[in-house]
């Protein structure tokens, strides 16, 4: 009937104008409009992987920590907390409640981290939990979820004991699977926790609700959050869900949404429209990883230093990628990253590749000579856009200045997937995001137990200096064998570093204090406001 | 008019011989009638004429225009069409470390406001290849940002592109961001660090297209390294129809991807039009349950999701990575694309199975499959040569999908399908790398409507008999 | 006519039998693993992914499940969107996807059949030549590029009127509909020109039409009455399919104009293997499909007496 | 006295084809008197159909053009006018019904509606009173059931029924002329025979003069008042039934009635058809359209167009035959006063 009753109205056209649907930004009521790029997929904090699903409930939960403006930790729902070696103990605030009254326990963090292990819950980021003792036992099924090495003292103090000394274990509290769920409220759920607005508790700045699916998104100030006073924003609507960056822009200039990300072509609009374009690099780094399988052309080192020396990092980021904030590809730990009392590579130079084709091509020719002739090489790329445009760059440098044939495997999402774990490729473009604020969210990638090591590279040197990284708490010990990792990458040409990602966004000007991070809610709008 | 008065001899009686009529016009046979009307038909000879021409573009075109199509040139990337530039040659790049105050500590506490930046200027004469900016430092501040735009900037909001951001020892910037041979805006702005003090200085940049010598040698503009040495001024490759997102040349590239795209836009709809009209005859003459059936299994091809079998057939086919699969690209597209037309046909072969001349046909003895394809697709003729010139931009585009997700033409050889996909998310900023295919696409499909519309008037004997 | 829609019913529930068992098994042939996400996962945690989701079952037994399940009417859940049931998915976003593809199929038939008789009408002069060029333009660009065109001149129309008149995006009022759905219907309104075209071109000639005259109609009475009838035949035949196209072509439009419909849901079900969203999505949507032939049919039948009652 | 309803003077009809201008109708005049009915009779091609569809207006142009002539109905011309000018005589003055009747009613309509059709738009009638008109129409035309058969379709009818719901159809607002095209050549005989009778009968019951284009002597012989006898887009003779049967004073009217086959005629004695074909219309002959064909061919027959020739009151024949000097033909009726000569 709903569908008739559409061909009515719209055969009579009345030309009332539509309703002037609120502007992105309203100074008295506090509230702003903001777009997401997909569906939020998985609500339940436990479970949560995607970025769009972290950014969500980002503003809705809070964990033990949080970060400020400048990416410091600060206090959470825990007042104040001590750790060494062995063990970490978290003091509670008393005042921190859900959003149905009741006051956040240290029993809710238990019994969060103890479900998200449980093998049956099936979290894919159940690895972040691993430093809290016992929990890889849990979580592969051999030892019961009561053995984690996690206790509640009592309703505010809560005690972690480590699995192996983690210096960075603070850091690890402030995303999404460390959450606190209510066990009580959980129950009544089971499956549905998460589903909707009104199958989840918050603790955090605000509260969902309302949430129709792939259409629309409501937060509104939670009134029993405990820093209530320093949330200046009433409400966040998410009116639009689209991927499409043209249709996020027209809604910008149409003043129905407050930020949108930019890419190489709607950056040339945002010019003409005259507004204020903003930088942020997304900590994220995008290579080409290498295929170490025996057997396989790209097992060879020479051919391997061969490629290392004929492509020019420059010219992709300059002149390929051609979209501002974008920085060379040099190393596989990125610039954002904190060293020991400074940024990482600012401490740790990176190994500066040379572009420089005669010798890439004596590397080419020593290759021939230990592997014979080398057949056309095999480079499975995803099927977006900017994928498929990097590849056919690489296929045209090794074609010009190699002479080495390379065919492009385009292949979708899942197809993608399945040839990376099976190895059925020479070259493979990659990329990988931090999960945590610490030099180990990059560093153990190329481990050889580590499953997402696609390319199954295998160096028991990496594996030692990875071991002595985790061990330890120690800084200088930590970020010296991350310095090693950082030559063997660069001497042994793991992978071959293309770009680290930065993007162009635009930003309301009455609308202040939105926090970009490279780790955690991104974008925050917990603590923006609205001036007039 | 007076009436004639018949004269004495007028009586006499004709000779037999002198009655025999003068024949005015040789007989015709059905398809020489055709032929006639056809060439009569101007817009019939329009489309001819352009069916030529872009078969002369797509075989012979590759001889006269001999760029070669997968050649990228990163100096030139998504240029307009335009004249033969020149450009300098230069000494090869090298890195720099720019300029790096020694001994600086960043300051204790953030003043709220910083004196404007000064002394900001280009560094040696600037190029496509680098443009140096140095600036002197400013007391207080921790760090600077630096911008671009191509039109000079109204005000604080209005700088442009942030091209990158220093820390506060660093008080120059190299930027080489897809640098055109243009007049560029820059402007610094100095910041605490993280966020910026809303005062700007700003500098007028036109750099100079520039090559390396290598790169000349590279690409065949100059004969020796050292001839004609740096500094000089040399014509680079010349571009008529501009270039694409990696500076490969938009001409060659047309005219290889015509070679796609012609085959599949033509080959395909043929070939499935033809089915449809088998499969539709056979449903719409016999009817009955056969009918029924054979539209049922019409309607189940097309519910089928698309895209799961196109995966699939590309693995039934076993495409190799990166291999062009144009066959089996050809025969997905049959096989999901015969149901429009046979739906249209059987439409059609319904009403014309009560007419008439059927029936006498049949009484006469014509057998099923004689009827059928003497008499009852004829006169299906102006549908058929409608869906027909219809398929031709559909199967196109279908290819340009199919190949996208890899199964069709494999990258670098493009398509036009495929180079509208790509000239689409650029459209705004250069229009030339979607209104080119486009554009071709357009005249094909311009081409078969109009020989489409010639052939019905020519055919059909409908439009024969107002005559 | 009763009988004759029945018996076609029972013939569409068998089409959509067949459907729903060609895609299952044709799903499960195509590689990846439907579990499998960005992050590698280690081998217990799939295992109670695939427990969960009964893929541990044999094929041929998860078939009958899902065959099952299927007529209680229940999809499972989808492996991407981890606790929304498929079911909710199609009714969430499936009424949105049919407005905006039967809108389009209202614009696309009335243009269609308006541009169609113009141009017949005005053989070979001016209209007839100008319409042409629009046709063949619009089957010669893509359809993202109208989608894009369509909304810059929405921004443009928004900016010259100082505030938003035509919401450039996102769902619910009227004014939503009207870009997105005159942009999905410019394909098949091009060709619904042309057959309309040529199919009045053959109607004129018929004696019908010179009895009409002779028994001294206006010319405008004869064209609606006896012209357009007869001719909007072939046209209706075409209607079917491209009613489906156009409910799968949403795709693009969906994601330009921010649109909640069910075409993004196809696309990324088929991409991501999300099985239950692949069968859920395919069945409902093979189903409308059916339904919508058996209306043509049926339509057809209304207008032509012959079809009706043989 | 005569009181002709529609007079025609040197009507004549060119079509422009991608083959050259073919000349179908040269010059045609004749008269219909009120109450009359006038057959126009000859082979088919020689221009008769064209002659009435240009009266009604239903030439299509282009290609075809009126080059030349007048046509007076009750005084009012209508030749070339515009559709909205022609509109007020066709239908209501004049009523037209085409040779086959299965294409010639709109297959999606009920033969009801199309008949009331006619009555709703001249006469403004609502439509349940003109559907109830139409029933009595059929009714009039003797279509068994008619309340029925009004709610059915056309190809839920027999031809003969067809041609009666077409007749119904053209009397709907009692024309004073009734221009049928070949009604009956599509029908077998005996249907032939109570179609033609109908028309009888309503000519008389409703004073209308009919114009029966017809090939078929036998025809003519049984309905026609008048005959115009045409041939390669003229008329060669014209006149009262009995002139033309009793005393055909043209060639090829003799050539015609010897043609004709009859219920008399020794069934094993061969028909004799009239040799040749007739002219082709791109380029028509200077002289006699017929003199090809003529067994009495003269030399002037070939050079010049013979003009018509009174061989009595109303009974005139284009033929230099019946001129004063001509030689005398036996069978052919020639003007009496030459005879002394």
């Amino acid at each position: 009937m709903k569908v008739f009753t559409v061909f009515l109205t719209c055969l009579f056209f009345e030309l009332a104008l539509a309703d002037l649907a609120a502007t992105s930004v309203n100074f008295e009521s506090q509230t702003i409009t903001i777009a997401l790029v997909q569906e939020p997929p998985q609500l339940n904090s436990m479970k949560a992987t995607d970025q769009v699903s972290l950014m969500v409930l980002g503003h809705l939960m809070q964990g033990l920590v949080q970060y400020d403006r400048r990416g410091n930790v600060i206090p959470g729902v825990a007042m104040r907390w001590e750790l060494n070696d062995k063990e970490a103990t978290f003091w509670l605030r008393d005042n921190a409640r859900w959003s149905d009254g009741n006051p956040v326990t240290a029993h809710d963090f238990v019994f969060a981290w103890r479900n998200a292990l449980k093998p049956e819950t099936a979290s894919e980021y159940a690895f972040i939990l691993y430093p809290i003792k016992n929990a890889e036992a849990i979580n592969t099924g051999k030892v019961a979820a009561t053995e984690l090495g996690v206790e509640a003292i009592n309703d505010v103090i809560l005690k972690v004991t480590f699995e192996r000394p983690t210096g960075y274990f603070i850091k690890l509290t402030s995303f999404a699977t460390y959450y606190p769920v209510r066990e009580e409220f959980w129950v009544t759920k089971k499956d549905r926790y998460g589903a909707d607005a009104v199958d989840l508790l918050y603790n955090g700045p605000f509260v969902m609700t309302n949430w129709t699916h792939s259409a629309s998104l409501n937060m509104v100030k939670n009134q029993l959050y405990w820093d209530k006073q320093n949330i200046s924003l009433n409400a966040i609507n998410a009116e639009y869900i689209t991927a499409d960056t043209r249709a996020r822009l027209n809604l910008f200039i149409d003043g129905k949404i407050v930020h949108t990300r930019l890419d190489g072509e709607t950056s040339k609009d945002a010019l003409t429209q005259r507004f204020r374009i903003r930088r942020f690099t997304t900590g994220s780094v995008f290579f080409i990883e290498y295929n170490h399988r025996p057997g396989r052309p790209t097992n060879n080192l020479n051919l391997r230093r061969a490629i290392q020396h004929v492509f020019d990092a420059d010219e992709m980021v300059n002149r390929v990628l051609a979209t501002p904030g974008n920085l060379r590809g040099e190393s596989l730990f990125p610039v954002w990253l904190n060293g020991v009392n400074d940024k990482f590579r600012r401490e740790y130079p990176a190994p500066l590749a040379i572009y420089d084709v005669a010798k890439a091509r004596q590397y080419l020719a020593l290759a021939k000579d230990e592997l014979g002739s080398i057949g056309p090489l095999v480079l499975l790329v995803s099927d977006t856009p900017t994928a498929t445009k990097q590849a056919e760059y690489m296929q045209g440098v090794l074609g010009n200045k190699l002479g080495l044939e390379l065919k492009i495997d385009v292949q979708t999402f899942k197809q993608r997937l399945a040839k990376m774990t099976s190895g059925d490729f020479d070259m493979v473009g990659a990329g990988w995001g931090p999960d945590f604020d610490d030099i180990m969210t990059f560093g153990d990638l190329f481990a050889s137990w580590n499953l997402n090591n696609r390319g199954r590279y295998n160096n028991p040197q990496y594996d030692r200096l990875i071991r002595t990284a985790m061990n330890s708490t120690v800084p200088r010990i930590r970020m010296d064998a991350m310095g090693e990792i950082q030559q063997i990458v660069h001497d042994d040409a793991v992978i071959l570093p293309q770009y680290e990602q930065g993007v162009i966004y635009l930003l309301h000007p009455r609308l202040k204090g939105v926090v970009r991070r490279v780790v955690g809610t991104d974008p925050d709008y917990t603590h923006a406001k609205v001036v007039p | 008019m007076s009436t004639y008065q018949p004269v004495a001899g007028d009586f006499e009686p004709l000779t037999t011989q002198q009655q025999v009529e003068v024949i005015s016009r040789p007989s015709l046979s059905y398809w020489q009638d055709a032929w006639l009307r056809l060439q009569q038909n101007t817009r019939a000879i329009i489309s001819l004429g352009i069916i030529v021409m872009l078969a002369i573009f797509t075989l012979i075109g590759p001889l006269a225009w001999t760029a070669d199509p997968a050649l990228q040139d990163l100096n030139q990337v998504s240029q307009a069409p335009s004249w033969p530039k020149t450009a300098l040659l230069v000494a090869p790049y090298k890195s720099w470390a720019g300029i790096t105050l020694a001994n600086y500590e960043s300051p204790d506490s953030y003043p709220t406001t910083v004196p404007a930046v000064t002394g900001f200027k280009v560094l040696d004469n600037p190029t496509t290849q680098r443009v140096r900016l140095i600036w002197d430092p400013v007391p207080g501040a921790d760090g600077y940002n630096v911008y671009r735009n191509n039109r000079e900037p109204l005000d604080f909001n209005d700088l442009g592109l942030p091209l990158g951001s220093t820390y506060g020892d660093q008080i120059s910037y190299e930027d080489r961001l897809s640098l055109e041979a243009r007049e560029y805006y820059y402007s610094v702005v100095p910041t605490d660090g993280l966020d910026e003090y809303e005062i700007y200085t700003q500098a007028i940049v036109t750099p100079t297209l520039a090559l390396t010598p290598d790169e000349a040698l590279e690409r065949g503009l100059i004969s020796d390294i050292d001839l004609p040495g740096q500094g000089q001024e040399i014509v680079i490759e010349f571009h008529p129809f501009g270039t694409d997102y990696l500076g490969r040349d938009m001409l060659a590239r047309l005219m290889q991807g015509a070679r796609v795209s012609l085959f599949i836009g033509i080959v395909a709809p043929f070939l499935y039009v033809l089915a449809g009209i088998a499969y539709g005859g056979i449903a719409g003459y016999f009817g009955g349950r056969l009918d029924a059936i054979l539209m049922r299994f019409s309607d189940f091809v097309v519910a089928l999701p698309f895209l799961l079998f196109m995966i699939l057939f590309k693995i039934a086919f076993g495409i190799g990575p990166g291999e062009s699969g144009i066959l089996p690209m050809l025969i997905a597209l049959v096989l999901l694309g015969w149901p429009a037309t046979a739906r249209l046909v059987r439409g059609q072969v319904l009403q014309i199975r009560e007419e008439g001349y059927i029936e006498a046909a049949r009484l006469l003895g014509a057998r099923d499959h004689y009827l059928i394809l003497r008499h009852i697709i004829p006169n299906t003729m102006g549908v058929i040569l409608v869906t027909l010139t219809f398929s031709v931009p559909s199967a196109i585009f279908t290819e340009a999908f199919l190949s996208f997700i890899g199964m069709g033409v494999a990258p670098p050889t493009p398509s036009w399908g495929s180079m509208c996909n790509e000239g689409v998310k650029t459209m705004l900023s250069h229009p030339h790398e979607l209104i080119f295919p486009a554009l071709f696409i357009s005249i094909t499909v311009l081409a078969f409507n109009l020989l489409g519309d010639g052939l019905t008037e020519a055919l059909d004997s409908k439009m024969r008999s107002r005559e | 006519m009763l009988a004759y829609t029945i018996k076609r019913l029972i013939a569409g529930v068998i089409t959509v039998w067949f459907i729903a068992t060609a895609t299952f098994f044709a799903m499960h042939q195509v590689p990846g693993d439907p579990l499998m996400n960005d992050k590698a996962v280690t081998p217990e945690i799939r295992a109670n992914l695939e427990k969960k989701y009964g893929l541990d079952k044999s094929k041929t037994e998860q078939y009958f499940i899902f065959l099952g399940n299927m007529l209680q009417g229940d999809f499972g859940i989808s492996f991407t969107q981890q606790n929304r049931r498929v079911n909710d998915i199609i009714r969430d976003h499936f009424p949105v996807s049919a407005t905006l593809g039967l809108l389009a199929i209202f614009f696309a038939t009335t243009g269609g059949v308006l541009w169609g008789a113009l141009t017949a009408i005005y053989r070979n002069q001016l209209p007839d030549v100008i319409i042409m060029f629009f046709v063949i333009l619009g089957i010669s660009v893509p359809s993202f590029v109208f989608a894009a065109l369509g909304q810059l001149m929405l921004v443009n129309i928004n900016s010259f009127f100082g505030q938003s008149i035509i919401p450039v995006a996102g769902w619910g009022t009227i004014w939503h509909m009207l870009m997105p759905s005159m942009v999905l219907g410019l394909g098949t309104m091009a060709l619904l020109t042309r057959l309309m075209r040529s199919s009045m071109l053959e109607v004129v000639n018929e004696d019908y039409i010179k009895t009409a005259r002779a028994k001294g109609l206006s010319p405008t009475r004869i064209f609606f009455r006896h012209q357009l009838r007869n001719a909007i035949l072939p046209v209706i035949t075409v209607l079917g399919p491209q009613i489906a196209a156009i409910t799968t072509g949403g795709f693009v439009v969906e994601l330009v104009f921010a649109i909640p419909g069910l075409g993004r849901y196809f696309v990324q079900a088929v991409q991501q293997l999300d099985y239950t969203v692949i069968m859920g999505t395919t069945v409902f949507y093979g189903a409308f499909l059916v339904l919508m032939v058996i209306m043509v049919d049926i339509l057809y039948g209304f207008i032509d007496p012959r079809v009706r009652l043989s | 006295m005569r009181d002709p309803i529609l007079t025609v003077e040197d009507l004549r009809v060119e079509f422009a084809t991608y083959g050259g201008t073919v000349k179908a109708v040269r010059g045609v005049s004749f008269e219909l008197q009120r109450g009359e009915t006038l057959a126009i009779v000859g082979e088919s091609g020689c221009g008769k159909s064209v002659t009435v569809q240009a009266l009604m207006g239903l030439i299509p142009i282009p290609p075809g053009k009126i080059t030349g002539g007048a046509a007076l109905l009750n005084g009012k011309n209508i030749l070339n006018l515009p559709a909205r000018e022609a509109n007020k005589f066709r239908g209501v003055e004049v009523g037209m019904i085409f040779q086959d009747p299965m294409s010639s009613l709109n297959p999606t309509m009920t033969i009801g509606d199309q008949i009331a059709e006619t009555l709703k738009v001249h006469r403004g009638e609502s439509h349940r009173d003109a559907f109830n008109q139409a029933i009595r129409l059929l009714e009039k035309t003797h279509i068994p059931d008619a309340k029925k058969r009004a709610r059915q379709y056309p190809f839920e009818f027999s031809g003969g029924m067809l041609q009666r719901a077409m007749i119904a159809q053209s009397l709907a607002c009692n024309p004073s002329v009734l221009i049928a095209d070949e009604p009956t050549t599509a029908l077998d005989v005996t249907i032939q025979a109570q179609i033609l009778e109908l028309m009888r009968e309503l000519q008389r019951t409703e004073n209308m003069s009919i114009i029966l284009i017809t090939h078929d002597l036998a025809v003519v012989a049984k309905m026609a008042d008048r005959v115009a006898v045409m041939y390669a887009g003229q008329i060669v003779e014209s006149g009262t039934v009995d002139d033309i049967f009793y005393r055909s004073s043209h060639p090829y009217t003799l050539g015609l009635k010897v043609a004709m086959p009859s219920n008399t005629h020794d069934r094993d004695k061969t028909l004799t058809p009239i040799m040749g074909s007739p002219p082709d219309l791109f380029n028509p002959p200077v002289g006699c359209g017929y003199y090809a064909r003529c067994p009495h061919a003269m030399k002037v027959c070939a050079e010049r167009l013979p003009h018509n020739m009174e061989v009595a009151t109303g009974h005139t024949s284009r033929c230099w035959l019946q001129h004063v000097e001509a030689p005398r033909v036996l069978e052919l009726n020639q003007p009496s006063h030459n005879h002394a000569g």
